[in-house]
């Protein structure tokens, strides 16, 4: 059951995810993006990490997202604002296509050498008494290293995206 | 978390809070230069306080060590970050930067790279690094009224996140390894007989590209002359020496513990290390713009440094440290000649804008001439022992090719440090008055100066600090 | 067991070259942004992943951080894209080629 | 004590370097003051180190220098009797120039850039009499070169002043290129370069090598000191300031040779050869340059030539086996002769800027003091009975006459006949510039105090030197011979030929006083000469030279200049440098400023990293 899960909803992520990347129009973009986030967080809820999951689905698709759309709309960004002047370039996607390639013989040698089923993801569950213990716990310090930077990212945002000395910007100094 | 490792961290709680006070001083008090200073006071104390604090304990929540060399690399880049600020004071003025923010961004940067040339754990070094580019992407754009900052700043990010995708997938790749974020067992666990071995070397190449980005090896150096032009020049100078020192600093205990299952991840550096060199260096060549050239120099002199670190070892590490030191030293006083050479609207920095200006000008621009040639490694400047100290454990080590490479490069590099010292004093002037540099520009360019000097003709006692804070 | 680790492996690599030819080919910096958004997500599958084969609970908290990171990240380059748009009337990045050589 | 001693090099250091940085902001009187003050406690410093001096001597290391392997380099100072001496003299006579120099240089625009280089010359000086190893000693005997090429050529702006700076550079290069040699030799073989160690070692080495080190290190010594054949930058060198001639070209830097033969005595005295070779070029060279002072025209040309001759003479001691008298000679020496440069400065101004002696003449009038002054230097220099240079040139001549083989009698032909030839052109010089009436059209300028009272405390010293070394004759106790612990360095004649020889040299004065006398009482421009051409300039030494090895040499560079140089090694080095330029600029144009080119070039970058390793998992 779990396993059949794990293939939907990798495929659902990867279409999503492709569809995302394709848009021409950024908002459609970040609406795909959503849905693929939303796969991702029960992929990782499936994979034993339900706070995680939730996280994803908060921070991710409900933050972070919603300030893209919320910047796109500000800046009324034309849909058609980089159409390409010159035609397709295939220059740029000959280092995808072989990086892709590259890999791909990469997992191959990789299946090769440990044969598909040694090495499988057990079903698993971190409960979020586990989580926050280790957060807290063994993490507390990494948890206040990452505190203090956030505070500075909110100022050097508030900073970059101030208007010139005048009224405050809503852009970048509340998140 | 508990009172001992608060403790056995105090240089960088004071660095993290200290930006804090700051930055919340910083709003209800405009006054640029106050804060400039009291930053650098901050910097200072911090690089004190982890020179001769012994802390309590050895390794701080299994992330960070406060080994000597964590401790000399803390105080290496805290000096850094207060001579940055003493720099700028005239500058932020001059630009109308925001004292406190200003001060309180770089104070924290400092944090973050002692943080990570302390980093015991993938996840301290993944965190350190970020907490500094982060704060670097703001610096870069500093300047609010400067299209060219701003493009800096742009180019700067991508690159960085980029670069951070990258850096988070080998740790990823490496993690489901060897099941460890800890550097003893994670670098234990790709060992050669280990059976996820191959995606270890995935995760470090994608760690290569991440690194690469940071310390702009070739070829993923392009942004550099950009993000160095378009910077601030203090900002600049911190980029071209604490935040590449940070990362190699890091990077070498990382590869030291690999051992004898480095080899292939030898043989990447040691390409990687012949397109530096080579790569840096000619493109050095055609530059006509003072920081332009600077920054591909930087990446030539990454190049030598990855030499150093490819030998490993004592040898290499010693050789390595002494350089980054003496290179720091040198691109920092460029960069603050620049810095203190800048105009309101400008900085000076094109060569037919410098033409003469040695006359006008005479100390600072034999100070950036004396700057040039330690790069250039003339001796009795502290560059030469640098670069011999590299080459012969070179040779030494049986990298005679790369040895060899490194001579001729730096050979050919004597071009593009020669040509700006001639234009500087040529007899046709185009340059006009600058205006005079100020006492606290003086005292560091002049103390950067003693020191080249200084480490050029006197080299022991650095080299034996060096060789005492090796792990 | 729920699938091989290998499986995981290539899930996230789809996603992270996806991200990445996104970053690649397009010129709209937004979407050059949202494309180094989803790079980030596969690392956190990929970590979740490891996490659970190796059944422990760091890979999830390295999550975490990369989470706050990333939101840090976005909150900065989001601040950027203002700024710049500001001053350039765009976000198309071919218009950022001033300085070059 | 260490720390006085320490202070005797460091004070004229730190003098130099504030003047070097901060001279031309001082006000100009307290320029001067700096830079006499330092040499003055640099005196004060080497009397209060002097109790120090005996018997084993003072010793102190400073800090480590170099360090790698067995090979290390300490900076260390030794001040042993003979360092001491030699060190108070320097100290000494410098303090009294640098006086004369405050005066001297009153209204030069560059007095800073001129006391910066004194005092740093000073300090040079001093580390090669301080020095506790060849390295170290190395180092200031480059560093007096680059301080007397900075002097020489101190008024840069005139072609000739600064062809003579090169000239004195390249050809003192020379003579360090031998010395060089000679010191990796001596390190390659004792592992050390410590002059003590590589002194109580010498009688390891087979007498081969001492030989040619010592010959090595008699080069060395031949370029600084201007011996043959090494001489011919010493008269140019004269285009300087006079108290540079008077510090460098008289008292201090020509004696530098001396001091390192005596230095290293221990090591050239074992090889008999080398002692030959050296009281040869001292004799010859005493000889060449006094014929040559007979004939020249410039008043600070004759010094020079005299003090080459002079030291000459020291040579000569050296080669003698008598360290005493060759020290001896060079203390006595440094006083007239720095009395001499300076008083000849004192004329020239007089005379109005004045420097041929063919236009001067009656200058007894225009200044009395400077006159006697003077006149007590020449008398030192013609060897005046019962003056200093009289007891010192005597010393050495008893000494050369006490070996009594065909060999030694022969020098000591030469030194006398040299003797009376230094005597007459002393007289020359006396009649030329004093008696008659002033030939030139200048009037007289006036003389600044300053430029006067050094004068007559050298004076008093260089009358009075003899007194140091008094032979048992006269009464005295030789004490410098007893200082330098080389008593075995007494003469060991009887006494009637010791009577003999006085009156010899007391006769060959007199010899030469007379026949100045009745050539020179008047003065007539006398038709030139071939003899008289040949010594003017200096046996045509230069022309030989530039005969024998610079034309060839220029030959020899414009054929590889035209042929190697601009058709072959630029061929190749300009089509190198192009090649590396388009590469440069092919590179450069991969940074055309676009995001998505530089965000390729990561994507090709992991590719190569990629591949690399997949590239080693096949293999």
């Amino acid at each position: 059951m779990a396993t059949w899960m794990f293939y939907i909803l990798g495929a659902i992520t990867v279409v999503a995810t492709l569809l995302a990347i394709t848009q021409r129009n950024p908002v459609h973009a970040v609406i795909y993006l959503v849905n693929s986030f939303f796969a991702l967080a029960l992929l990782f809820f499936l994979l034993g990490a339900p706070l995680v999951a939730a996280w994803e689905v908060i921070i991710y698709a409900g933050a972070i997202m919603v300030l893209f759309l919320f910047i796109i709309m500000m800046l009324e960004i034309a849909p058609g604002v980089e159409a390409d002047r010159y035609g397709p370039n295939w220059l740029q996607w000959l280092p995808i296509l072989l990086l892709a390639a590259a890999l791909g013989i990469c997992t191959l040698l990789l299946t090769g050498l440990d044969p598909v089923g040694s090495n499988g993801v057990p079903h698993w569950y971190a409960s979020p008494r586990d989580f926050g213990y280790a957060l807290f716990k063994e993490y507390a310090l990494a948890i206040e290293v990452v505190s203090f930077q956030l505070l500075f990212a909110a100022v050097g945002a508030f900073y970059v995206g101030r208007p010139e000395r005048k009224s405050k910007s809503p852009a970048g100094g509340d998140r | 978390m508990n009172l001992l490792e608060l403790q056995s961290l105090l240089p960088q709680l004071i660095l993290a809070l200290g930006a804090t006070a700051v930055l919340m001083g910083g709003a209800w008090l405009e006054n640029r230069r106050f804060w400039l200073l009291c930053g650098m006071l901050l910097a200072l104390v911090a690089a004190l306080c982890a020179a001769l604090y012994e802390p309590p304990l050895l390794e701080v929540a299994g992330m960070y060590s406060t080994s000597l060399y964590a401790r000399f690399c803390t105080v290496v880049w805290s000096l850094t970050i207060a001579a940055t600020l003493l720099i700028s004071c005239r500058y932020a003025d001059l630009h109308c930067f925001g004292g406190g923010e200003y001060a309180a961004l770089l104070l924290f940067a400092a944090a973050g790279m002692s943080l990570l040339s302390a980093a015991s754990s993938f996840v301290g070094l993944f965190i350190g690094l970020e907490a500094f580019t982060l704060v670097l992407y703001i610096l870069i754009a500093f300047n609010r009224t400067d299209n060219r900052g701003a493009e800096a700043g742009l180019k700067y990010l991508v690159f960085g996140a980029v670069a951070t995708g990258f850096l988070a997938f080998g740790i990823a790749l490496i993690y489901t390894a060897t099941g460890s974020f800890h550097f003893a067992e994670a670098l234990a666990g790709l060992q050669l007989d280990g059976g996820l071995r191959p995606l270890g070397l995935a995760g470090w190449a994608m760690l290569l590209v991440a690194i690469g980005f940071k310390i702009s090896l070739v070829p993923f150096h392009l942004w550099t002359p950009d993000v160095y032009q378009g910077a601030p020049a203090p900002i600049s100078g911190v980029m071209a020496t604490a935040a590449k020192g940070a990362v190699l600093t890091a990077f070498l205990p990382l590869l030291a513990g690999l051992g004898d299952a480095a080899g292939e991840i030898k043989s990447v550096l040691w390409l990687l290390a012949i397109l530096t060199m080579l790569g840096g260096t000619f493109a050095a060549l055609p530059q006509t713009n003072l920081k332009r050239m600077l920054a591909y120099s930087s990446v030539a002199h990454m190049g030598y440094m990855l030499v150093a670190l490819l030998i490993g070892g004592e040898v290499g590490g010693q050789a390595l440290l002494f350089y980054l030191v003496v290179y720091s030293l040198a691109t920092f006083g460029a960069f603050g000649v620049i810095t203190s050479w800048a105009l309101a609207d400008e900085e000076i920095q094109e060569y037919a804008e410098i033409r003469g200006l040695g006359y006008l000008h005479p100390r600072r621009s034999s100070a950036l001439a004396a700057f040039l040639f330690s790069l250039a490694g003339i001796p009795p400047l502290a560059g030469f022992f640098g670069k011999f100290g590299i080459f012969h454990a070179a040779l030494r080590s049986g990298y005679t090719e790369l040895a060899v490479i490194g001579v001729l490069t730096s050979l050919i590099s004597l071009y593009y440090y020669l040509r700006p010292i001639i234009v500087l004093f040529m007899q046709d002037r185009s340059a006009y008055q600058l205006r005079s540099g100020c006492r606290e520009e003086f005292i560091l360019l002049g103390s950067c100066f003693a020191a080249i000097l200084l480490f050029g003709v006197y080299p022991g006692p650095l080299l034996e600090l060096v060789a005492l804070v090796l792990p | 067991m729920i699938v091989p680790l290998e499986h995981v492996l290539i899930l996230s690599t789809i996603l992270f070259l996806l991200g990445l030819v996104c970053v690649l080919v397009r010129r709209n910096l937004i979407m050059i942004l949202i494309g180094i958004e989803i790079m980030l997500n596969a690392v956190g599958l990929l970590l979740v992943g490891a996490s659970a084969f190796w059944q422990q609970i760091d890979g999830q908290v390295m999550v975490i951080f990369l989470m706050a990171m990333t939101s840090a990240e976005v909150s900065i380059s989001l601040a950027m894209v203002v700024y710049l748009n500001r001053r350039k009337g765009t976000v198309d990045v071919r218009a950022f080629d001033e300085m070059r050589g | 004590m260490t720390l006085l001693l320490a202070l005797i090099p460091i004070l004229p250091l730190f003098g130099g370097l504030v003047n070097a940085c901060f001279g031309s902001r001082l006000p100009r009187p307290l320029s001067a003051l700096i830079a006499c003050g330092a040499v003055l406690g640099s005196f004060l410093a080497t009397l209060g180190c002097w109790p120090g001096a005996a018997g084993e001597g003072l010793k102190t290391t400073l800090f480590t220098w170099l360090q790698s392997g067995s090979f290390s380099a300490e900076v260390g100072l030794l001040f042993d009797p003979l360092a001491a001496i030699m060190a108070l003299m320097v100290t000494g006579v410098a303090s009294l120039i640098h006086l004369y120099a405050a005066g001297y240089m009153e209204d030069d625009s560059d007095q800073a850039r001129f006391f910066a280089l004194l005092n740093l010359f000073v300090f040079a000086m001093l580390t090669i009499v301080l020095a506790d190893n060849l390295l170290l000693m190395f180092l200031g005997w480059e560093g007096v070169g680059f301080c007397s090429y900075g002097l020489i050529g101190f008024w840069y702006r005139k072609t000739e002043n600064a062809v003579a700076g090169r000239k004195a550079f390249i050809v003192t290069r020379i003579g360090d290129l031998f010395f060089t040699v000679g010191l990796l030799w001596l390190f390659a073989r004792f592992g050390t370069i410590g002059i003590e160690a590589i002194n109580s070692r010498a009688a390891e080495l087979d007498p081969t090598t001492l030989t040619l080190i010592s010959l090595l290190l008699l080069g060395g010594a031949c370029g600084k000191s201007a011996q043959l054949p090494l001489m011919s930058w010493l008269p140019d060198a004269m285009a300087g300031p006079t108290p540079v001639s008077a510090l460098i070209h008289a008292a201090t830097m020509v004696t530098a040779g001396v001091y390192l033969l005596c230095r290293m005595f221990p090591l050239v005295s074992l090889s008999p050869l080398a002692m030959g070779v050296i009281a040869c070029v001292g004799v010859l060279t005493a000889f060449y340059a006094a014929t040559c002072a007979l004939a020249q025209r410039e008043i600070k040309r004759v010094l020079a030539y005299s003090t080459m001759s002079q030291v000459g003479y020291m040579f000569l001691a050296v080669g003698l086996d008598s360290v005493s008298a060759a020290m001896f000679h060079l203390l006595t020496h440094a006083f007239f002769k720095a009395l001499l440069f300076m008083g000849a400065g004192c004329l020239i101004q007089l005379a109005g800027h004045e420097n041929d002696i063919f236009q001067m003449g009656g200058m007894r009038r225009r200044s009395q003091t400077v006159f006697w002054l003077f006149l007590a230097g020449l008398l030192c220099l013609a060897g005046a009975p019962l003056t200093g240079g009289f007891f010192s040139k005597d010393l050495i001549l008893a000494t050369a006459f006490a070996k009594g083989d065909p060999f030694h009698l022969g020098i000591y032909g030469l030194g006398v006949l040299t003797a009376g030839i230094t005597s007459l052109y002393s007289f020359r010089l006396a009649y030329l510039l004093f008696a008659g009436d002033f030939r030139g059209e200048e009037l007289p300028h006036e003389l600044p105090k300053l430029m006067i009272w050094p004068l007559p405390l050298l004076a008093l010293l260089g009358l009075s030197g003899g007194l140091l070394n008094l032979p048992h004759l006269f009464g005295g106790r030789s004490w410098l011979s007893g200082w330098l612990e080389r008593e075995n360095d007494l003469l060991q004649i009887p006494l009637q030929s010791e009577y003999l020889l006085l009156g010899v040299a007391a006769a060959v004065f007199l010899l030469g006083w007379l026949v100045a006398h009745f050539r020179y009482r008047r003065f007539a421009e006398r038709e030139t000469e071939v003899c008289k051409q040949f010594f003017l300039t200096g046996w045509q030494c230069d022309a030989f030279f530039d005969r024998l090895l610079i034309r060839p040499f220029r030959k020899l560079c414009y054929f590889c200049w035209q042929g190697g140089d601009l058709g072959l090694i630029d061929g190749l080095v300009e089509g190198f440098a192009r090649a590396c330029l388009q590469w440069g600029h092919a590179i450069r144009f991969l940074a055309d400023g676009r995001i998505s080119r530089y965000l390729q070039g990561f994507a090709w970058g992991l590719l190569l990293i990629v591949g690399w390793f997949l590239l080693q998992a096949v293999r």
